[in-house]
């Protein structure tokens, strides 16, 4: 027995020497570098974590190969399934582990702010594709924290600005029930009461709620001119498609949650026609190497779309691989490195970080769904004043 | 006044759902005595057929009444396969376990069933949109927004409940499935196949799933993979407090239940978050006061 | 036995009725257990014996009618209180924890006597461990009394044990508490005829050892109810028929026409 | 070695710090190997030797030495464990495991006391895990409150809250049983989601533990040697579960659990000998949800962040599949199948998205194949000699 036992030593050593030599093999060609990807990949938002874990794939891909660059660059995905508590156990991982210089994490705004504290312990630099809650950069400076994606302040923002324009008086806000939600419905509340719009009254329900047509009796009843929705797609699609059930014609304000092709492909194109987004980048066509983008995206031959975060998760992981490129695999420096980040172009618009490592100039352009298609307000027949929104005074 | 009948006609049909979906937890637990918690995933798994049967029926240019009929045969029938399935592979070689085995199993057997969908269905972590098969459009009454399909999917649902309800409880095939309920052992003595009235048993219950599947989808034209899971956790509670093993106890639990979700959004706009939460510690408060639930018999334990 | 050495009947039950639904399982029915009988309790199937156990023992509750254990009014009293007054029973079928060792299943009998406080059990260990070993060796001795192999068998699941063995363990499971009063609920229910009869030798026996305890019996094997009791009360559809010497009973005509229905 | 010389002092003393070797050399083999195709043939052969360790009869000794020398093997689990955290001493993520497991596993002997034992259905372990947490948090500006009386807290609120489900747990069986606790747990969940005072969605910061001046956030450094901060929470909580494993035991080799098993076995005829059904299922309830939340309040000050997310009817379920899988009852079941549900997720990322679909398909297999669990309970026997 003590033999086996030893065996098992004997495998632990072995194992080490295997991971030895598979480092070894690189010897010859560049340096091995390796960049972590965090995200949800299983639960109800992995659409949006495949998404965005394609997009890392596909930068470093295109990154690798690419001979002029001085690194091989390897991406590590691991799933926080948009926990908090398992993305402190995966950021734990990734930051103990030294071979990692730098990560692009998170989706779901929760999970950040869990584990902002844990990147800055272990002095991993990160950039953030996704979450948008505003505290997670703005609750205090932290070197490490970095974000492409705007926070949800500017959305809210455009779009309360833009209803007023239309000439919008009452609204309702339909948000779900997750941080998310809150913080859309917290931020909507504040840009409309200052606008000296009405709010006739707010819900917020469970993501995961099927029927939502008490509520929208319940709404039908304030009979508002805009219903104003802080979500995601799943809950966004079934909001609209049993608004119509009900017979309610309000005007459908959406925001970053519901904006990509599933919205449109579930909820179909009559019923989506005419809905708002207001979302931190213009379309991927208006943006130099956006194209590049979406065609080897396909040529790639991912079945999953890369939704609407997955041109920010490809931005962030080309920036980090960038700063590595100029500075070399470590931490501290590429920490400095970003610090230093300012009008630097990507296919989401130029990026430049605050002092607290957020993105100030995310492009929030205002979107119309025009036959079937996320089209830009100012170039919609809607602007022309060929089709109208619904509701309008 | 009129949002009054809006709310009781919403109610209704999420009743019918949840009534649906009950009767088939209350059909496994009166055969067999287990909970068979992939059911909500069965319903998932019909409704998905259902989704596939249309774009087949679209492909292959079927008149609309002949695509409404074959959608929602292939719900029914995909359910029915699935359940009978999971019963003769899974539930009946565990049947001998403790009761905590069989939950759990089936459990991990519905959140299979779900992660198979996500994953495997073409863009299946996404809403799909159901095609609207219906005659749409409706007529307003005084304020009340009636839809053609709602009724006609309620109307449809209660007939469903109805049908189940006469097989049970008046043919052949009811009857072989009411003696294996009642003892499993003499059941097979008096030659029934007991296996097969199982089998059976089980997938009448799944096609009730099926057919809240497909009227889930027809009614809210949106289907996606996690629609299960809450729907089983709120049809286990109807079909509890209504009493397990009785029909009509889980269709007074499903309206119950959907009636308490509704009154709290109604009455108590303010404690609109709080609708699931209220309407589950009512749930509780309801099982303390009627242990064995609403319409079951409070007999006796055999000693 | 302090209660005991009043003189009055142990258990006296009067007008006790039960209802099921719509039937009457026990329809006004009074008997008077006397002290330090052995009482037979016989009838057809159906006819309401159990039923009259698990309304004594406080498992059914009664929809009309008393019971007196003792002098007291235990009609509406919770088992574990019915328990407390010195009441201990059998089961028709057999209810002993299969997968606990002899030595739990009898120590359930026990629950009265044993310390279940926290401190004495989680803390205390020594005065445990000493408490369980005195508990073994009374819990041996009253095996042996039947079945000298059964006592070797103190920590084997009860499983392990043979039908005969688990009815011994079974019995001495109720006497063990030290009842004032045991019902036997058909103490030879899937047994042979010799280990029938080899078993209720135990039983007087282990009877008289505990000073002529009350004792009330279910059985359908009426060489057993002939030899064993002093007196048998006669059930049909929950009432009483007949009461008396078994021979006087199994003379009465009505008794017979019960058995073997209208001829 | 053969089965007979397992037998006698020396072989189950032997036989225990084998077992413990094994356990401790799976765990540092599985955390620290990360190239897959070595940790697969690790894995092989850890399963290898588990397989063999009952048929040589190792465990069976180990088992006997826990009977007939607790304090001898008591101490070569705590070698076992004190050369775990050497062995991993500044491996950050590798201690977290090591806490989480712990965590799970203490909260999974309550449940053990409650299902194993008391045969009472709980479907809402997060939740209570959640109270605990939810205290720790709560009590986050009350710097004057001894951590640890802040972590005992935690566990006695989550006991409280319990009571509320006493009545309908005391009143229902099996599957209403079931169904009380799974509707408490899904609506506790429902109820941080949309209440604002504790958090709402977003969750909640806590501070880290901090014991009479000993910071638990910093590096724990013993003479030269330096350990990853985590080490002070593993040997904190590596203490509290040693601790709930003696209660446990102890609980389990007293008539208290006689009185328990009886309950969960046939509640009628026992209540026929005057055990009080209600109170002794009270107890195991209030027992077990002390566990939980206890541990909840430490695992909140560990992670120094909790939210509704980790208090799922998702959690609960993994919970009682813990129970379940090692061995209903079986107090060391209990720790084993922790580390394998705890430790396969995380192993299985490289599957990323298809993780899920495996872990469900791994635990129904293991329900068809053991149904008794990997470590079946053993018939209680008292020691009569001493």
């Amino acid at each position: 027995m003590l033999g086996s036992k030893g065996g098992v030593w004997g495998l632990a050593v072995s194992g080490l020497v295997l991971m030895a030599a598979a480092n070894a093999d690189g010897a010859f060609a560049k340096e091995k570098v390796k960049i972590a990807f965090v995200g949800p990949l299983t639960g109800s938002n992995s659409q949006h974590g495949i998404g965005g874990r394609n997009s890392a794939e596909l930068a470093v891909k295109l990154k690798n190969a690419d001979p002029a660059t001085k690194y091989e660059y390897e991406l590590v995905a691991l799933d926080d399934e948009c926990k908090p508590n398992v993305a402190v156990q995966v950021v734990t991982k990734i930051a103990s582990d030294n071979s990692i210089v730098v990560a692009v994490p998170h989706y779901c705004s929760a999970a950040a702010i869990a584990t902002v504290d844990i990147f800055h312990r272990f002095k991993l630099p990160m950039v953030i594709w996704a979450a948008v809650l505003p505290q997670i950069t703005y609750a205090k400076k932290v070197p490490e924290i970095h974000r492409v994606s705007g926070t949800l302040i500017g959305q809210n923002r455009v779009g309360a600005q833009f209803m007023k324009e239309r000439g919008y008086k009452t609204f309702v806000s339909f948000a779900d029930s997750t941080d998310y939600g809150k913080s859309m419905n917290e931020y909507f509340t504040k840009f409309t009461n200052e606008n000296k719009n009405e709010i006739l009254g707010a819900f917020a329900v469970p993501p995961d709620q099927q029927d939502v047509s008490a509520e929208l009796t319940r709404i039908k009843e304030l009979n508002p001119q805009v219903i104003y929705f802080g979500g995601l797609t799943p809950l966004g699609t079934r909001v609209r498609t049993q608004m119509e059930k009900l017979g309610i014609t309000a005007q459908l304000e959406g925001n970053s949650g519901i904006m990509g092709d599933a919205f449109i492909s579930a909820v179909g194109p009559e019923l989506a026609e005419g809905t708002l987004t207001f979302f931190d980048s213009p379309p991927l066509s208006k943006m130099p190497g956006g194209k590049f983008f979406s065609d080897n995206y396909t040529k790639a031959g991912y079945t999953q779309s890369p939704e609407a975060y997955g041109p920010f998760a490809f931005a962030a992981t080309n920036l980090v691989m960038e700063e590595i490129e100029r500075v070399g695999p470590n931490r501290a420096k590429i920490t400095e490195a970003l610090g230093k980040v300012k009008d630097r172009p990507s296919i989401i618009g130029p990026i430049t970080f605050d002092d607290y490592g957020q993105n100030i100039t995310p492009l929030t352009t205002k979107y119309v769904v025009q036959d079937g298609k996320w089209t830009i307000w100012e170039e919609s027949e809607y602007a022309t004043g060929k089709r109208k929104l619904k509701n309008l005074p | 006044m009129s949002s009054i009948a809006q709310y009781l006609l919403n109610g209704l049909m999420q009743g019918t759902i949840y009534g649906l979906v009950a009767i088939g937890f209350t059909i496994f637990f009166g055969v067999m005595n287990v909970i068979k918690f992939s059911h909500g995933d069965v319903l998932t798994f019909g409704a998905f057929g259902g989704l596939v049967a249309a774009w087949a029926a679209t492909a292959l240019g079927f008149p609309i009444w002949l695509e409404l009929v074959f959608v929602v045969l292939i719900s029914v029938m995909a359910s029915a396969a699935i359940g009978a399935i999971i019963a003769r592979g899974l539930v009946l070689p565990l049947k001998d376990a403790p009761p905590l085995n069989m939950l759990l199993m089936t459990m991990m057997v519905g959140t299979a069933i779900r992660e198979c969908i996500r994953l495997f269905f073409p863009n299946g972590t996404n809403p799909q949109r159901f095609p609207e098969l219906l005659p749409s459009g409706g007529f307003d009454l005084s304020g009340v927004y009636f839809r053609y399909d709602g009724l006609i999917l309620i109307a449809a649902g209660i007939a469903f409940i109805f049908a189940v309800q006469w097989i049970i409880n008046r043919t052949r095939l009811g009857l072989a499935i009411r003696a294996v309920a009642e003892d499993g052992e003499t059941a097979r003595t008096m030659g029934i196949n007991f296996t097969l009235t199982v089998a059976i048993a089980f997938a009448i219950g799944s096609m009730t799933a099926g057919v809240a599947g497909a009227l889930y989808g027809l009614y809210y034209s949106e289907i996606n993979y996690s629609m299960g899971l809450i729907l089983a956790i709120i049809g286990f509670s109807a079909a509890i407090i209504g009493g397990l093993g009785n029909i009509w106890g889980a269709i007074v639990g499903g309206y119950l239940f959907a009636g308490l979700q509704t009154a709290v959004v109604a009455l108590l706009p303010a404690l609109s978050d709080y609708k699931n939460v209220i309407a589950l510690i009512v749930v509780v408060a309801l099982i303390a006061w009627r242990p064995t639930g609403l319409l079951a018999e409070r007999g006796s334990e055999r000693v | 036995m302090s209660a005991g050495s009043k003189n009055e009947s142990p258990l006296i039950a009067s007008g006790l009725s039960v209802k099921f639904g719509g039937l009457l399982a026990l329809n006004e029915l009074s008997i008077e257990v006397r002290r330090g009988e052995v009482l037979g309790l016989i009838g057809p199937n159906g006819s309401g014996k159990t039923t009259f156990f698990n309304v004594i023992s406080g498992i059914y509750a009664a929809s009309a009618g008393q019971v007196l254990l003792d002098g007291r009014d235990i009609t509406t009293l919770r088992p574990h209180q019915i328990a407390a007054h010195g009441l201990a029973r059998t089961f028709q079928r057999s209810r002993l924890c299969l997968s606990l060792s002899v030595f739990d299943n009898l120590m359930l009998g026990a629950v009265r006597r044993l310390n279940s406080g926290l401190w004495y059990n989680l803390v205390r260990r020594d005065r445990l461990a000493a408490d369980v070993r005195s508990a073994a060796k009374e819990a041996r001795d009253l095996l042996a009394i039947f079945n000298p192999d059964l006592a070797g068998k103190l920590w084997q699941p009860a499983i392990s044990l043979g039908m005969i063995d688990r009815r011994r363990l079974e019995i001495c499971r109720a006497l063990i508490g030290r009842p004032k009063i045991v019902l036997l609920d058909e103490p030879s229910a899937g047994m042979t005829h010799d280990e029938t009869n080899q078993l209720m030798n135990e039983i007087l026996e282990v009877r008289r050892n505990l000073g002529n305890l009350t004792v009330v019996m279910v059985e359908h094997e009426m060489g057993l109810i002939e030899r064993a009791t002093d007196r048998c009360v006669v059930l049909n559809y929950g009432k009483k028929i007949c009461e008396g010497k078994y021979a006087d009973v199994a003379a009465d005509p009505l008794v017979r026409e019960a058995y073997l229905g209208k001829s | 070695m053969t089965v007979t010389s397992m037998k006698g002092t020396a072989g189950q003393i032997v036989s225990s710090i084998l077992v413990t070797a094994l356990l401790v050399g799976s765990l540092v083999a599985v955390l620290e190997i990360e190239d897959q195709r070595a940790l697969g043939i690790c894995v092989a052969i850890i399963a290898g030797l588990s397989f063999l360790a009952p048929k040589l009869g190792i465990l069976r000794g180990a088992e006997q030495a826990g009977a007939h020398h607790p304090w001898a093997v008591r101490l070569i689990i705590l070698i076992g464990f004190c050369s775990l955290v050497l062995i991993l001493k500044d491996n950050n993520f590798a201690l977290l495991m090591i806490a989480t497991i712990l965590i799970y596993a203490t909260v999974c002997l309550g449940i053990t006391i409650q299902t194993g034992y008391a045969g009472l259905f709980n479907f809402a372990g997060a939740a209570f895990l959640g109270t605990g947490g939810y205290t720790a948090a709560m009590l986050a500006n009350a710097t004057w409150l001894p951590d640890i009386v802040t972590i005992l807290l935690g566990g006695v609120i989550a006991a409280a809250l319990g009571t509320v489900l006493i009545l309908p747990v005391l009143r229902t069986r099996g599957h209403y049983a079931a169904l009380t606790t799974l509707a408490f747990g899904v609506l506790f969940n429902g109820f941080l989601e949309a209440n604002e005072m504790l958090g709402g969605p977003q969750g909640l910061k806590v501070p880290g533990i901090q014991i009479f001046g000993w910071d638990f956030s910093n590096d724990l450094v013993i003479g030269s040697l330096s350990f990853s901060f985590y080490a002070n929470y593993v040997l904190l909580i590596g203490a509290i579960f040693a601790l709930f494993m003696i209660f446990t035991r102890f609980i389990e080799r007293s008539w208290i659990g006689i009185w328990l098993d009886a309950v969960r076995l046939d509640e009628i005829a026992v209540s026929v000998f005057g055990l009080r059904i209600s109170v002794w299922k009270s107890f195991a309830f209030t027992a077990g949800n002390f566990l939980a939340g206890v541990m909840g309040a430490v695992y909140a000050k560990m992670t120094e962040f909790i939210a509704p997310a980790n208090f799922t009817f998702g959690d609960s379920l993994l919970l009682v599949a813990i129970v379940l899988l090692g061995g209903i009852g079986n107090r060391w079941g209990v720790l084993v199948a922790t580390m394998i549900v705890i430790l396969l997720p995380e192993k299985l990322q490289f599957i990323q998205e298809y993780r899920l679909l495996l872990f469900a398909c791994i635990i129904i297999l293991l329900l068809m194949v053991r149904p008794a669990g990997l470590l079946a309970r053993r018939v209680r026997v008292f020691e009569e000699r001493h």
